[in-house]
């Protein structure tokens, strides 16, 4: 029998939408359901409430509201920014530098640009997960026309030098497109004073709703459009906007960075709390990314002896969801790109286990996940043919 | 993800552990994901009379492991070496199409045990047939 | 001061939310909230929610689950069957066609791939809006690649001889789109025997949330991926499943195919006895499109000498929704295309008035109706030169 009690470390796959969001959704399903783009009443409030969502974007990442634009979710985003600035600038340049941690999201839509005659540059990080000003300077040509650096790692978290790197390149006249999808919530940013050009975000990172998101588009910024129909978005991003969605959107990102220090504080006490047990009461392991440049509420850390996936079943049978950059769960049976260019052997890789706290999370959980990790990983040791080859060499 | 029956064998896996004067043991990488298994036998009168594994691998590569290790103990080497990856998953009830080839480690550790058993004997090994999946798919994306 | 009565006849541009859906799309916020594609139960939950969303879509049109992709809306379904198919087609043939009578979401992506390099042509329809079949066969050529025509139109409710131009097109072994946003729940839909390659649907047009949509794709067609990131959908269009939006869209198609025939008879009745009323009580005023291939709720009617914004005004004030093709109210000063391609006399056009009526509508929302349009009609012809000029010929 599975355990009933439920602990939920996954946050940064995706969060619970906050009641209080859902609570300011729900009027615009069934009563003020009028699309935004008709002209009588029912429409204008669906208009106004759009606009009060962009505003409340807008003010937290330091934008203008018509810099806002809104999307279906974080992929979205990332795929718009790339393509639709890459093409509408390559009578400039046609190369493009990002780097070898990003998400799925940049790195296949690179993929994608480089079929359509894009060049690409992948930049390599440091041992904690952090790009080098030095290996960005030397990467830039005069063909190059953008730079994609995700604010924060999805997997361990590593906040990039986003303002470094936004001066550089407005100081070199090249585009700069931050992914915070991660971020948002977590580490304050200001779009202005960090010099960034375009910013993607997404809502169920932040106890928002799933399937809505943003991009940033400074002003002046030259971009195609990405989706050709109405003249929804200034005319980028067409379709019947998703009002509810876009509400909630609005309502979850004003209330993820209203206390964001206090919040943030507690959830870091936490996280340091539960990594000190895991790193002192289980030999073996080492934690993965940077110190302190890290989210909140992040853990990455690898196992020795063990897989990473079959962890992660004994953790859900206890309860306790969470997530790992190993081959065997990611059905490409290649292991996290992420722990790869951060140099962790392959092996040692496979042992991995990202544990990501939120507002929920207790001292309580604390205790719990920590003692079950430490049962789980006893466990699968006990079974390992590498666990066994270790002891006797020790012996 | 996991059928009842391969959480069952994951869960409370049998014949886990090493047979430290087995007559033959067996040891299989996966080429795919770097995953490895070892198998332990101990034979009298061509039956295999004790088996037992250590695996590092993910849910359906431990489960696959404990199924095959049940299924060819007592049996003689012929049976146990045409017992095929398929049995195994059948045994378990199915397992994802991306997990399919966690099941052939199993089929490949028991042929190398059973081998290694044979050369120490002064037998010949026997022949592997030819062509199993190791298939990939889906990728996770979150 | 505005009415207190309010009655909507704009479902063609949306719906209200079905609170059954709603209901359905609640546990699903912050209960069940899991990342599909993580490993432990509560993600596993997610996923069989989405696999069961996806035979209900399927069923609803008579296609197999592994043939629906979801999407964000109709327009982003819409933009994706076009540029995918044409870019992984290219091969064969630059040539698409579709009509003039388009919705934006296709019109503006053929504008689009026009600039890629492909040719597009568009088909004319006759005075009902219904394409001919020999325009048709004359257009095709050795490079045509696809052919998109819309079920059912959005403006004038014309519904298209989808399933002869789907047996053409299979003959010829040219992929057929239809963009069925305005005719899920209105129209008997079958992929299967009225061979239709790929269909564009989306939630918000049959009592579903906004913000969600789908793409059937025939088994075997080969489309290029719409957004490119993790392995969702196949890996055809990645990001984080919109997992409310999806049940949703799977509740409100299987309601509204369920008794599909019974409800459209209901509403086709109201809406002639609506149109009766009105081309019997009110002079100078004619139908737009075809008398029976059409939508069951759609009217749209030119009433000479006035303007279709201002009388969309006068309803507002009156508390009816309704909407027009006409120039002033679309922002671009270009009166309804449809209209125009059938051959509306532009001064005419200008006077349009589109209702659309839904499930909600009674047989009181009829005399009300049609009893201030007449109001309104009499009140802005009072004041219309081209009124007072008609008068004067007349007497
Ligand atoms: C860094 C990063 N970028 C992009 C995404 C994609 O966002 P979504 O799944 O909401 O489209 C994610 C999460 O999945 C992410 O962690
Ligand atoms: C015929 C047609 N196609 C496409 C669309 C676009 O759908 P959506 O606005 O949901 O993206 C609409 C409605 O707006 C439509 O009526
Ligand atoms: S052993 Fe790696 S995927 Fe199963
Ligand atoms: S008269 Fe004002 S836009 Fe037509």
């Amino acid at each position: 029998m599975a355990s009933e009690k439920t602990v939920y470390m996954d946050h940064s796959a995706t969060t619970a939408t906050d009641p209080e969001v859902v609570q300011a959704m729900l009027p615009w399903y069934s009563q003020s359901y009028g699309n935004p783009s008709s002209i009588y009443r029912l429409a204008g409030i669906s208009r106004v409430a759009i606009d009060e969502a962009r505003a409340k974007v807008a003010t937290a990442i330091g934008a203008k509201p018509d810099e806002i634009f809104f999307t279906s979710g974080g992929t979205e985003s990332d795929n718009w920014a790339l393509i639709g600035t890459a093409f509408s600038h390559k009578g400039k340049g046609n190369h493009i530098i990002t780097t070898a941690i990003e998400h799925h999201a940049i790195l296949h839509t690179c993929e994608y640009l480089k079929k359509q005659g894009f060049d690409i540059t992948y930049l390599p990080v440091d041992e904690y997960g952090q790009v080098r000003m030095e290996d960005l300077k030397a990467a830039i040509t005069d063909r190059t026309i953008l730079v994609s650096v995700m604010f924060a790692n999805n997997e361990i978290g590593t906040i990039e030098p986003v303002s470094e790197i936004g001066k550089l390149c407005r100081e070199q006249g090249i585009l700069f497109h931050t992914d915070a999808v991660q971020a948002i919530g977590n580490v304050p940013i200001n779009v202005a004073t960090m010099n960034i050009d375009l910013l993607s975000l997404s809502g169920h990172k932040f106890y928002g709703p799933k399937g809505t998101g943003a991009l940033y588009i400074r002003k002046g910024i030259r971009i195609d459009s990405f989706l050709h129909g109405g003249a929804q978005e200034k005319r980028k991003r067409a379709g019947t906007e998703n009002v509810p969605g876009i509400v909630g959107l609005g309502a979850a990102i004003e209330k993820a960075v209203r206390d964001q220090d206090l919040k943030t504080s507690r959830i870091r006490d936490l996280r340091n709390r539960l990594l000190e047990r895991i790193l002192t009461e289980i030999p073996n392991c080492r934690l993965n990314g940077h110190k302190t440049e890290r989210l909140p509420g992040n853990i990455n850390i690898c196992f020795e002896f063990i897989e990473g996936e079959s962890l992660l079943l004994l953790l859900d049978h206890a309860g306790i969801a969470a997530s790992t950059g190993s081959a065997c769960s990611s059905g490409s049976l290649e292991p996290s790109h992420v722990l790869m260019a951060i140099g962790v052997p392959i092996e040692i890789a496979h042992g991995s286990l990202r544990l990501t706290l939120g507002i929920e999370n207790t001292e309580d959980d604390i205790n719990y996940v920590s003692e079950e990790i430490k049962k789980a990983v006893e466990k699968l040791r006990s079974i390992s043919p590498l666990y066994a080859d270790y002891l006797k060499k020790r012996s | 993800m996991y059928s009842e029956k391969v959480m069952d064998h994951f869960m409370n896996p049998r014949n886990q552990g090493e047979i430290p004067d087995a007559d033959g043991v067996g040891e299989v990488g996966n080429p795919s994901c770097g995953d490895i298994m070892r198998i332990f036998i101990k034979v009298k009168d061509n039956i295999i009379t004790d088996v037992k594994f250590q695996t590092f691998g993910c849910g359906a590569a431990i489960a696959s492991s404990s199924m095959a290790t049940e299924l060819i103990k007592g049996k003689t080497l012929e049976e146990a070496w045409e017992m095929s990856n398929k049995a195994v998953v059948e045994a378990l009830e199915g397992l994802p199409p991306v997990k399919v080839h966690c099941s052939v480690l199993a089929e490949d550790g028991i042929h190398q045990a059973i081998n290694d058993y044979r050369i120490k004997q002064g037998l010949s090994p026997w022949e592997e047939k030819a062509g199993h999946a190791h298939g990939h798919d889906d990728e996770s994306g979150e």
